[in-house]
């Protein structure tokens, strides 16, 4: 109630509120995570924080795959307002930590030598001339494929080891009644796809070629128009329904028996172990098929603004020794579904697929088989994966040819340059 | 009042025969408007009844594909955990608190930009002076402006002010660009009353001010309800600045609501979706539902001469 | 005149101009000012943040070079049109039905209002569902026994903008049925006896009679039918979030992702500033016709 | 001392002058009545007398106070508009009770002058309602309420009586000059109803284009009009006003008048100057001569027309036979059943009453 009339009194005087300068042990996170495994995960950083002596206080913006709250980040910024500590996925802190507005960690990463402890990929999104902004909590794989057991049991369908096996059997699926692929016509959700494909069929070094250095011949290859082609065979492998259909409901569909399988990051595994099931006897879990084996990873770091406040200074640096904390990461990611940042955990309270995954993690790193995923941030800046997106939804919705799609691609990313 | 047209039809024909028949066509006629307006009424509550349905269902029945059917069973727990128990961010306490911002946000916006409204209009019709026109011309078009374009400037205005992020500022925000239509209202309403109501009063001694308080006001409560709701709509719907100009626990309901609703990766919990959304409409629908009869007589009010 | 006034007649004077003062002023800024600093962002290179240098007409050459561009472009103009159309003639119809003498009115006026209460930030999930070929209307209709009905719009790229268009009339035409209703109530009932007098039909008497008598209602439907078409934004978000393949893209959509997502501020501030130039082509004509009027009324 | 006096007052809407340096004095006591068309300028001039628009040029005084920059409130005046004006959300009470509680005036007395004024109105039992309520004749009532209960220097009525019915209308004259006549108040009262103008002024200024045409008492605005436009805006049915050739006989002034299928006629006897006369020897002048002028000739008759007589048209007390002459249809008032249609007649002119026109200028030749 005094809370209620000190609001009504600031409205009354058109002051801003007091309680807003008063957070001194507070610290502010902008984030994206509302759903209930992801907040259950964030819980772990924010409990660690208070033994540290910080508290946390939220700002959740969800929705629009983060565009939401990558414009309250802008509008904070412009107001000279930012949040003490922002949650970044791939090039988003980059482009803050170009513009100078974020503090650095150098001196924590060199204390505790935490550049030893993470995957040598993943620094090229901590760190801008020199200076690490943001530490890392966790490590999704893009590249999944979700299936039911029992499904693929009663179709009489292996693993399979090339695309083609995979869209062939569809046929099978279709014969027993099941939706072959869960998906979606939102067109990040058929990038997964397609990015899936783009490396698994072509190689790690032409997925490097084409979907982070943009060479232009890589991007008007042959190969390219290939990639297209398959993902035009999917088409038809859907239901109906699949329109505006969340990620979350294609898992569910899959889980029920009601779809064969899903491609998608290790985020779908939260739906299956939510309902009980176990990977291996009831669901699985396989990497996209692929005869040069790969990993495409998606992580979440936060980062701090440069704030001139002592106390949240020390803030923003409980925040990034609770991220780094190995315990932290290790429970974190049992509730979040993805592996933890740091390649020193031990995984034995992990599940199969969370075991899968770091262990291909470590050969691809050793094979330099290891690159971020295009839909999700990690390979180019945003307004190049933007023109991705946009021609990859539009091709699979629409009867465009391969290769209408790869010249709407290039031109779309020259366009951008 | 309206006509009741077919039954003059009846009672202005002399022919009995013709009357028979024209009886039988008013019955026709009676039997399709009723069916038309039954029809649209029940297209328009489709996605209400969507809504209250899913709302009250077991998310395991959604999940199975039951989305516009009858619920099997009844609960009202997702309506609970809308607004207590919810999750935005780690702050798990329901709507309540942000539907309380949303108010306390709401009610003095939708005060302050109907009184500047009231006393624009009243400037513009009865207090012309060179360049009055002008001026409203310029308010008008602020109607018309997409708000997206203005989002960053804005705020770096609200940080020099020392308002960003708060609800203080967030009232400004919407009182701003609330004036441009609230003004176009009373201008309108304004308009149709005489000149020489004000000159009357001049005369009888009245100032400026005076004229405002004693004549107009008292004259304009129509217009000032049609105003009160609309500007109560939009700013209580709107998610564009709540989004931009406040942050955390000073966030209004569309932003909580919006974090509940649209869960980036994460299972989706629609009984709650559809709860909270209800929750979060409860008032609009209230204001709509309570004053949409003397919405429609403001209307009125305002297209007939006084 | 040079002779001295008294201190309260020079306040009467200037007391009007001062209390519009701070509207204008505001509005100044707020609309006007923030204008032009969006043109100027325009001209820039700017990206994440805004920069104040000067790279010409390139963002808006950019801008015009984008495929997706051109469909919001012409979407805003399938779904301007298609929902002022809809909007304002359904609302007529419904306030021409309403006026006559309906037993249940407040019912029914409360059911065609309410959606206008609503946010699409509500509303958006159930409208999915039911225009959902899998979940909706068309899954109701084919269980009922009418298994060829296909209704699946919102998953078709050439049509789900009318999907986007149905919404919007769902939540737009109760207000333009409660302006039209107002409208009716105010004209003169002898004028609706006159004609009935005269052997006109009812249909026919609000054709060529009625109708007409209600300019000033039309007028006050397309404006704020206009300002509602214009800030779609929510609208699509929450129902088909640009998709398929963005084929519902909306010029609002797309300054909003360029802006906020894809870090094309400059192309964004291009993009408004587009809109903008639109909405002026079509409000300023408008706003002076009005204006002139109430000058010529005085 | 005058109560009003307008002196060289103008009005310019930007470049546009819509009143040119009228002056208008008026003794306490008068009723002045503004008489002209629409877009005249009477209204405006009206409103610059109660400060509700300003004066570009000259001056108004209100009991020898200049009243230019003072405000409405300051002029010691009270109004009646056209539409009543009266506040729609107060009681009749309140509206009438409204100035005086501005001005502070205590209940007490708000409440005696209330129940003069009603008493006066006969409308005590109206006191409660809201204008809504009220007819227009009962609006007109309370608006007037509202003036009286002021006790001002000077009343102003702008078209008071236009938004009445014939019959009410008639009444409500009756009634206003009755409270003329009982308060000896000074009255400036706008209208364009001529017979408004005749019946209640004591004096009337006759407007066109921004310009007084006339100022005098009504009778003399009758029946000498300052010019052709005051003698057609006067009067109904109005002066006939008949091109003919002035001639000078005897130094004597003649009018010689063309009538189809009859000689030249000449009038003699014309109300002239002998300067006049022989300035417009030989000229082209017009005669104005009112209808009630022409009478049936008998023997005695000294100035006689012979005219065709083309259209009768009864009007109870007497009857109008329209006729040609001088190349205009000419109006005679005469006894009913005097003539008939398209027969010939003689009819017999008045002259000593009729006034000439410079037939350029348009204005009367004394």
């Amino acid at each position: 109630m005094t809370n209620l009339k000190r609001m009504l009194l600031a409205a009354a005087l058109g002051l801003p509120f007091a309680g807003q300068a008063m957070a001194q042990t507070k610290i502010e996170g902008l984030h994206v995570w509302t759903s209930a495994s992801e907040v259950g995960a964030l819980k772990v950083i924010t409990d660690k924080l208070k033994t540290m002596g910080f508290e946390w206080q939220d700002s959740a913006v969800g929705g629009a795959n983060g565009a939401n709250a990558q414009q309250a980040l802008r509008t904070r910024v412009a107001a000279g307002n930012p949040p003490a500590v922002m949650q970044f996925l791939g090039f988003e802190g980059l482009g803050w930590a170009k513009e100078g507005v974020l503090r650095s960690l150098n001196d924590l990463y060199a204390k505790n030598s935490w550049k030893a402890a993470l995957p040598p990929v993943m620094l090229q999104f901590l760190e801008q001339d020199d200076s690490f902004f943001s530490t890392p909590i966790n490590m999704h794989r893009q590249n999944w494929v979700w299936a039911n057991k029992a499904v693929f049991d009663k179709a009489g369908i292996a693993i399979p080891t090339s695309w083609d096996e995979l869209i062939a059997s569809a046929e099978k699926l279709k014969a027993i009644g099941v939706t072959p692929i869960a998906m979606s016509d939102e067109s990040w959700q058929i990038e997964e796809l397609f990015e899936s494909m783009l490396i698994d069929v072509n190689g790690p070094d032409f997925y490097k070629k084409a979907a982070i250095d943009l060479d232009e011949t890589a991007l008007s290859s042959p190969e390219m128009i290939k990639t297209f082609e398959l993902l035009g065979k999917v088409r038809g492998l859907h239901d109906a329904g699949f329109t505006g259909r969340d990620w979350a409901a294609a898992t569910n569909l899959v889980a029920n028996g009601q779809a064969g399988m899903q491609i998608m990051g290790d985020w779908a595994k939260g739906e299956f172990l939510a309902k009980g099931m176990k990977p291996g006897v009831d669901f699985l879990c396989f990497p996209t098929p692929t005869a040069t084996p790969n990993y495409k990873f998606v992580f979440d770091t936060f980062g701090g603004f440069k704030i001139d406040n002592g106390d949240i200074a020390k803030g923003q640096d409980a925040v990034a020794e609770a991220i780094m904390d190995p315990e932290v990461q290790k429970k974190f990611n049992l509730i979040k579904g993805s592996i933890p940042a740091r390649l020193d955990v031990p995984m034995d309270d992990f599940d199969d697929c969370a075991k899968r995954s770091f262990s291909d993690r470590v050969a691809a790193i050793k094979d330099n088989a290891i690159y971020g995923s295009l839909t999700d941030g990690f390979a180019v800046e945003p307004r190049f994966s933007g023109v991705f997106q946009d021609v990859v939804g539009k091709f699979f919705v629409t009867d465009m040819s391969a290769e209408d799609a790869v010249k709407s691609l290039v031109d779309g990313i020259n366009n951008a340059r | 009042m309206a006509t009741n047209a077919a039954s003059l039809a009846t009672s202005s024909t002399p022919l009995a025969t013709n009357a028979r028949s024209f009886r039988r066509q008013h019955r026709i006629g009676r039997a399709v408007i009723y069916g038309s307006l039954f029809f649209m009424a029940a297209f328009y509550l489709m996605p209400l009844w969507v809504m209250i349905t899913t709302s009250v269902k077991h998310l395991d029945e959604i999940y199975a594909g039951s989305f516009i059917g009858l619920p099997q069973q009844i609960s009202f727990d997702a309506w609970r955990t809308a607004w207590s128990e919810a999750c935005n961010g780690t702050a798990c306490k329901g709507l309540k608190p942000y539907f309380i911002n949303s108010l306390l946000l709401t009610i003095p916006a939708v005060i302050m930009s109907t009184g500047i409204g009231a006393i624009n209009g009243y400037v513009i019709t009865k207090w012309r002076f060179p360049g009055s026109n002008v001026i409203f011309g310029l308010l008008l078009f602020g109607c018309f402006l997409p708000f997206q374009a203005v989002i960053l400037p804005m705020a770096q205005t609200l940080g020099i002010l020392g308002l960003a992020g708060s609800l203080p500022g967030l009232v400004l925000v919407h009182t701003v660009y609330g004036i441009a239509f609230t003004t176009l209202f009373f201008r309108n309403y304004f308009v149709s009353i005489p000149d020489e109501l004000v000159r009357a009063a001049k005369i009888d001694g009245a100032g400026f001010i005076r004229i405002f308080v004693s004549i107009m006001l008292p004259a304009a409560l129509p217009i000032i309800v049609v105003s009160c709701i609309w500007q109560f709509t939009q700013i209580w719907n709107d998610y564009l600045f709540g989004a931009s100009f406040t942050a955390g626990e000073n966030a209004p309901i569309t932003v909580a609501l919006n974090n509940i609703v649209n869960v980036s990766m994460g299972r989706k919990e629609y009984n709650v979706d559809m709860a909270a959304a209800m929750i979060a409409a409860l008032p609009t629908l209230f204001v709509y539902v309570v004053a949409g009869r003397y919405f429609v007589r403001g209307l009125t009010a305002g297209a007939v001469k006084g | 005149m040079s002779r001295p006034t008294p201190l309260s007649n020079r306040i009467e004077h200037w007391l009007p101009r001062l209390v519009l003062a701070p509207s204008l002023l505001v509005v100044l800024v707020a609309v006007y000012l923030f204008i032009c600093w969006t043109g100027w962002i325009s001209l820039s290179s700017s990206m994440i943040v805004p920069k104040y240098d000067f790279v010409g007409l390139n963002q808006y050459v950019r801008l015009w070079s984008t495929p997706r561009w051109h469909t919001a472009v012409f979407n805003l103009f399938v779904f301007s049109t298609l929902f002022l159309a809809l909007t304002t003639g359904l609302g007529l119809l419904m306030a021409i039905l309403l006026d006559q003498k309906i037993r249940v009115e407040g019912t029914l006026r409360a059911i065609f209002l309410y959606p206008m209460a609503l946010s699409f930030i509500v509303t958006g999930t159930a409208w999915k569902w039911i225009l959902n070929p899998a979940l909706g209307v068309q899954k109701v209709i084919n269980e009922l026994g009418w298994t060829s009905f296909v209704f699946d719009w919102i998953a078709q790229p050439t049509f789900a903008i009318y999907c986007v268009v149905i919404a919007a009339v769902w939540q737009s035409t109760g207000f333009a049925m409660a302006i039209f209703l107002a409208g009716l109530r105010g004209i003169d009932n002898s004028v609706i006896k006159a004609a009935q007098i005269e052997g006109a039909s009812l249909p026919r008497i609000y054709r060529t009679i009625v109708v007409p008598m209600l300019r000033p209602a039309f007028l006050s439907v397309i404006v704020l039918l206009s300002y509602i078409a214009i800030k779609s934004f929510d609208l699509i978000l929450a129902l088909t979030n640009t998709g398929p393949g963005s084929a519902t893209e909306m010029p609002s959509t797309f300054m909003y992702s360029a802006t906020f997502r894809r870090d094309q501020m400059g192309v964004g501030a291009a993009s408004a500033m587009m809109m903008l130039m639109t909405v002026a082509a079509i409000i300023v004509p408008y706003l002076y016709s009005e204006l002139k009027e109430s000058r010529d009324g005085h | 001392m005058s109560t009003l006096e307008i002196d060289r007052a103008r009005k310019l809407y930007g470049e546009l002058e819509v009143l040119k340096e009228v002056s208008i004095s008026i003794g306490t006591g008068d009723f002045l009545v503004l008489l002209g068309p629409s877009g005249c300028g009477k209204s405006t001039l009206l409103n610059m007398i109660a400060g509700l628009e300003e004066i570009s040029g000259g001056e108004i005084r209100i009991a020898g106070k200049v009243v230019n920059d003072l405000s409405p409130k300051d002029r010691d005046i009270a109004m009646v508009f056209q539409s009543y004006a009266l506040y729609p959300t107060m009681t009749v009470r309140q509206n009438i009770e409204f100035g005086m509680k501005i001005r502070g005036v205590p209940q007490a007395e708000r409440d005696k002058a209330v129940k003069t004024a009603a008493d006066l109105l006969q409308m005590t039992h109206l006191l409660n309602r809201k204008p809504s309520q009220l007819s227009g004749g009962q609006r007109q009532r309370v608006a007037m309420g509202r003036a009286i209960v002021r006790q001002p220097k000077l009343f102003l009525f702008d078209e008071p009586l236009s938004n009445l019915d014939a019959k009410l209308r008639v009444d409500m004259r009756t009634e206003i000059k009755r409270l003329h006549a009982r308060l000896g108040t000074t009255i400036v009262y706008v209208t364009h109803d001529q017979i408004e103008a005749m019946t209640l002024a004591t004096r009337v200024a006759v407007m066109k284009d921004g310009v007084v045409q006339h100022l005098d008492d009504p009778q003399s605005v009758y029946d000498r009009p300052a010019n052709v436009y005051v003698a057609k805006f006067v009067g109904s049915p109005s002066m006939n006003i008949i091109p003919a050739k002035l001639e000078v006989k005897e130094g004597r002034a003649v009018a010689v008048i063309d009538i189809p299928g009859a000689a030249p006629t000449e009038l003699a006897g014309i109300p002239v100057s002998s300067q006049a006369a022989a300035k417009y020897a030989g000229r082209r002048v017009l005669v104005g001569i009112r209808p009630e002028l022409f009478s049936l000739a008998g023997a005695q008759s000294a100035q006689k027309l012979s005219v065709n007589i083309d259209v009768v048209e009864p009007t109870g007390p007497d009857t109008l036979a329209l006729f040609q002459a001088g190349g205009v249809e000419v109006t005679a008032r005469v006894p009913p059943r005097a003539v008939a249609a398209r027969t010939p007649a003689t009819l017999a002119v008045d002259t000593a009453k009729i006034v000439l026109f410079d037939a350029e200028t348009e204005q009367r030749i004394d």
